[in-house]
């Protein structure tokens, strides 16, 4: 058996692989069941998910950029009841840690959110979105100022029956001082990055891409920019990191774990590569042979 | 011979979505085996699958992208016009308009070049014909007489006893792509310079020859494809003449999977679907027009339209 | 004549066409006077200039990352006295606008600099680069911290003979705030954005691909970054921009005057495509036809 | 036939660089007119110019990029091979070693497929010979044996009275790309599994032949390109034998222009001097073996040596 040599520890639990779907690029774990099954992730991370539906971003909401994209979903979903009652009964029997990802448009929400989360049975652990660009609910990027995001986890952690990771934001000067400050108020890992606030301009139309005037900058152009917070913020903590931000290949991936990340989130290679998975994994396997280690695990924080 | 998708049989509903994908799509590699100018910045372009995919239905799309640069980023959604499966392999042909980078690029691929392509996707105008369907009518616009081939094709299966009519618009002669219709009866053509057929837009066709509509019973469906102002004036015909539409919608896509919520779009009841699996094939009285023209939703298709 | 529909007006001064050659990516004007010529630009930034001679960074010096490269230059010159003795009189003669972009590893090799440029005649302005993100001396990037750029402008605005144009980093959580610091420290202008903080792992070597541990993104894979910032600090400020990051089209060009540019500096097209300063200013010609436009100067900010 | 690179009189100097440009490069268009594998993993790429370059020198080389995609963003440099102009336009011939993204996606292009061409670019092997030189000896390992192509043909224009030998090296016979080289008199191969020719490296060829550096009356000068820990061997030849040696580095570079200075390489007195202007091609004299070895400074080069 090749396959436990991928197996990752991550908050305490044995992870049958690395790779983690990334939140909003893998809706809610089971749009493909066959095209690309739950079952090929260490872990799924859900489309971000708040106490009340909401609908959403005016259309068009997606923009390709060069080798990236900009998204202003705008955090569409269909709340957390209806997601207990639709969803999570078919997606807990599968076997694949989930993690929970969510918000809310201002702070009772976030933590009304957090206990309609811990009502469920079954969840591996609660992502705590701080760092969507798409919210102007929030007057600011919440993960872009280190007191506010300490605020926040500190109001939620207590309500979190799960363990409780936190989503960074890349808009800032310092990553790390958020990522500490996270750490010190209770966070249990931390992912990073969220995507970056870009826009895209139609010149002929005079108008935003976009139907808002912003959006959410991912893919494979932002790799250097998530490899180097990943890298920094891995000296800055001592939690546990899910790498990610532009993964697109094996060696990505690989980059993040030398970078210091536990886990590794692929998000847009999944819009456009499902596949993508399998052969990070077949490469990821191929590497440790080539190098001659015995698993996945050894490469962490190796850099 | 190319092996066939693993298909397993799942019970998991799709979350957020009343309407169960058609089918389960498979992510394979394409290999160009033709590629043609079909007409003025149209190009035919076939390509070998190394998987067989479930056999798509007329009105599905499929994801196509560069598997050698990441520059375009994303996969193109292209309407099956063409699909045959035999013992020697399967190859799936598609009509292409050249519109911006992806498309260009696309057109300058050679035989022997492969894509990414993931296969069958959304759904299909054959759920909205019957078995006593007398009549399907239908209307294209440009490089949305795509899917139009596959339908003229399956309809025969499907409704054995309906006759098929396609009418045709383009800007002029030269933008026609007819030889790859496979199609001699039953084709009608508008060019709005008159250069060939009727003169006019094809929605000016239709109202023209509304007869058409009339006989076998006014039981006939209209299926249509094209740009939006043109299913716009579509859908008010449709209205006045109390005929069945169906449309296809183009509009810009992320993914095509289900993931993203990049394709939204409103629906009568003012909520979000996600056109690439509640669509492209939607009742023309499930969509919201006014609001879809007048926000500009679908400015993606590259419709300056503005109704009056 | 077609080509008086490009001119722009830029601190009082007419200006040929909008197009900048950006610092660090045209040397110092003189390397390829036949490949791309400096009349080919309404303006043209020298590579940063320090009081004294710079060594740079041990190399590589350069890593590619999809549509984009990182470098670790490190600001390699050769120092303001050579510079002015042996390049500044076969510049000066050339006609094109000079723009000398300048730094100093302390606050007095800051002041030093901007005293000895403003003792060079004819310069047409001073870029204050406090945006590297190649310089472990200064501790962070200057201009990530709004008090630190103020404070840095404020020292050096008195010792400028020529205009101040102030370079702002995109590694911040609001870069108009950093703007607005600026303007009210007395800059006549800003121009943004220097590179994004990145890193590149070579995964079989397990190090860095630059012989630094990050290095500073550029080039087309920021383009959506750089837009959004020029469009939010065009509205929080009344002083021109020059609008930068990843233009590499005409499109790309047209589309940072919409977002409120005054000039739009290209630099990793020039190590590129140096023939890509001349389809810019025919794709900026044809759009202005096509949307019956007399001059370049009435995009600016039109969105 | 292409239109002349305009060339205009300019008295500016290279502001931080003692050496002028061997030439001025200009930007045009190349068309593929030929692509052929020459061995294993290297191939042949030949380009039809759309203006005409000056005429380069061995040893120079050119800057060769996408210009239908920017993912690979930055142009290669690439040795000039070959290199023929005639009334019906020019044609410029290089030898590929597949390494990356970016030689991978070349050796995909087909016939008619354009590239971005900027040529000639650096240092020139010739202006290290002169007129009385007896004897060329070419030390190539791999691909590094693309310049030397061109040498031997222009060796002859330069120096009449030369004799040209080529010792070549590979690690096997598969990987020798001897049917580009132009040359059947004076070629010395080597592969590391004896495959063809000496058994060993192309340094311990040198070391076997080292009677061939005598003849010719001591006057012989050594010119090599390959990878680093080729060079630093054969340098270590060149100062116990002491025969001249001009060597040609593969350093990563950005724009091959001057511009960037992404190309600093530390010379003898500790300053960084741009490769792609002072270089490629330099006197071994000039260069800190020690530093560039010890440093991994050119690990772009691929090159995982580690000096005893
Ligand atoms: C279900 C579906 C089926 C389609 N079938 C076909 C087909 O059979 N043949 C065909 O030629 N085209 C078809 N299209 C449209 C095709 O996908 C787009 O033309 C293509 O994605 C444009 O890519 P590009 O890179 O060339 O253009 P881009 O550079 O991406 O954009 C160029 C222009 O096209 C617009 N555009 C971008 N994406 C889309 C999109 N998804 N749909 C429409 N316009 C878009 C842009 O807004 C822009 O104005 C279909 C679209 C959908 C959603
Ligand atoms: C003056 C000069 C002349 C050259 N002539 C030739 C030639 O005639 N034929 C030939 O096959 N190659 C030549 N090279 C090397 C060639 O440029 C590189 O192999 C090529 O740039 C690698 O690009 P890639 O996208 O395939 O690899 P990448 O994906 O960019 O990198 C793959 C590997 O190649 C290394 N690499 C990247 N850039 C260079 C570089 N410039 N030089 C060496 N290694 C690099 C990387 O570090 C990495 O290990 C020359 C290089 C120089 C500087
Ligand atoms: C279409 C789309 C939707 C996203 N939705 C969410 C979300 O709901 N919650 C969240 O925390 N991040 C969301 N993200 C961010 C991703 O989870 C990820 O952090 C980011 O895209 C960077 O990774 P990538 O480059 O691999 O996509 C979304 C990204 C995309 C592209
Ligand atoms: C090789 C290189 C060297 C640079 N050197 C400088 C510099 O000396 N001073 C400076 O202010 N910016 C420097 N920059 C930043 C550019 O001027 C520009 O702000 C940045 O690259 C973004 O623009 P681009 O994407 O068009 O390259 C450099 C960029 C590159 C790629
Ligand atoms: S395109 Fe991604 S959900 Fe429809
Ligand atoms: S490669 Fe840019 S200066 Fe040499």
């Amino acid at each position: 058996m090749t396959s436990n040599r991928l197996e990752v520890t991550f908050l305490g639990k044995t992870i049958k692989n690395p790779i983690v779907a990334a939140s909003g690029c893998y809706g809610y774990g089971l749009e493909q069941p066959e095209l690309l099954p739950p079952e090929a992730f260490g872990a799924i991370t859900l489309k971000g998910l708040s106490a009340t539906p909401k609908r959403g971003n005016p259309p068009p909401r997606i923009a390709e950029t060069p080798c990236g994209m900009l998204n202003s979903i705008g955090l569409e979903n269909v709340g957390i009841e209806a997601f207990a009652k639709n969803t999570w009964p078919h997606l807990r029997g599968l076997g694949v840690p989930i993690i929970a990802n969510f918000f809310g448009d201002d702070e009772t929400e976030f933590q009304k959110a957090a206990q309609m989360l811990s009502d469920l049975e079954g969840l591996f652990a609660m992502e705590l979105n701080l760092s969507c660009p798409n919210k102007p609910q929030w007057g600011r990027i919440l993960a872009s100022d280190p007191k506010v995001a300490s605020r926040l986890v500190r109001l939620i952690k207590p309500l979190c029956r799960y363990p409780l990771i936190v989503k960074l934001s890349p808009n800032v000067a310092s990553i790390s001082e958020v990522a500490k400050a996270c750490e010190d108020s209770g966070a249990d890992a931390l992912s990073l990055i969220n995507t970056l606030l870009g826009m895209a301009i139609d010149v002929d139309a005079k108008s935003s891409r976009l139907g808002t005037r912003f959006g959410g900058l991912s893919g494979p152009s932002i790799y250097p920019i998530a490899l180097r917070m990943v890298s920094e913020v891995s000296r800055a903590v001592r939690i546990p990191i899910v790498g990610m931000g532009g993964v697109s290949s094996p060696e990505d991936a690989i980059g993040m774990m030398l970078a210091g990340a536990s886990l590794v989130g692929v998000g847009t290679l999944l819009l456009v590569n499902p596949f993508g998975v399998e052969e990070i994994k077949q490469g990821m396997l191929a590497y440790l042979d080539r190098h001659g280690l015995e698993k996945v695990a050894c490469l962490q924080g190796r850099l | 011979m190319p092996t066939s998708c693993s298909s397993r049989t799942s019970t998991a509903l799709s979350p957020d979505l009343s309407v169960r994908p058609a089918s389960s799509p498979c992510q394979t590699e394409g290999e160009v085996v033709a590629i043609a100018q079909a007409g003025a910045g149209i190009f035919w372009l076939e390509l070998a699958l190394s998987l067989l995919p479930m056999s798509p239905m007329a009105g599905q799309f499929a994801m196509v992208g560069f598997k050698d640069t990441q520059d375009p980023l994303l996969n193109r959604p292209l309407s099956i016009a063409s699909f045959e499966a035999g013992s020697t392999g399967c190859r799936v042909g598609f009509l292409v308009a050249i519109r911006g980078k992806g498309t260009r690029r696309l057109a300058e691929a050679r035989q022997g070049h492969k894509l990414r392509v993931i296969i069958p996707m959304g759904q299909s105008f054959l759920r909205h014909v019957g078995p006593d369907q007398r009549r399907i009518i239908a209307v294209a616009g440009g490089v949305g007489v795509a899917p139009m081939v596959l339908l003229g094709r399956q309809i025969k299966q499907v409704s054995p006893e309906a006759d098929f009519l396609l009418l045709y618009g383009a800007k002029t002669k030269a933008e026609l792509a007819k030889r790859h219709l496979g199609l001699t009866d039953g084709l009608y053509v508008a060019t709005e310079d008159g250069s060939e057929g009727f003169k006019g837009r094809v929605t000016e066709l239709v109202e023209a020859e509304r007869a058409l509509l009339l006989q076998a019973g006014g039981s006939a469906k209209v299926f249509a494809c094209g740009p939006l102002p043109m299913l716009y004036a579509l859908n008010k015909l449709a209205e006045r003449h109390r005929f069945d539409l169906v449309v296809s919608f183009e509009g810009p896509m992320g993914c095509g999977m289900g993931f993203c919520l990049g394709c939204a779009m409103e629906n009568r009841e003012g909520m979000y679907v996600k056109l690439c699996q509640k669509g492209p094939v939607m009742d023309a009285k499930e969509v919201d027009w006014e609001r879809l023209t007048r926000s500009d939703e679908l400015r993606g298709a590259g419709c300056d339209f503005k109704p009056a």
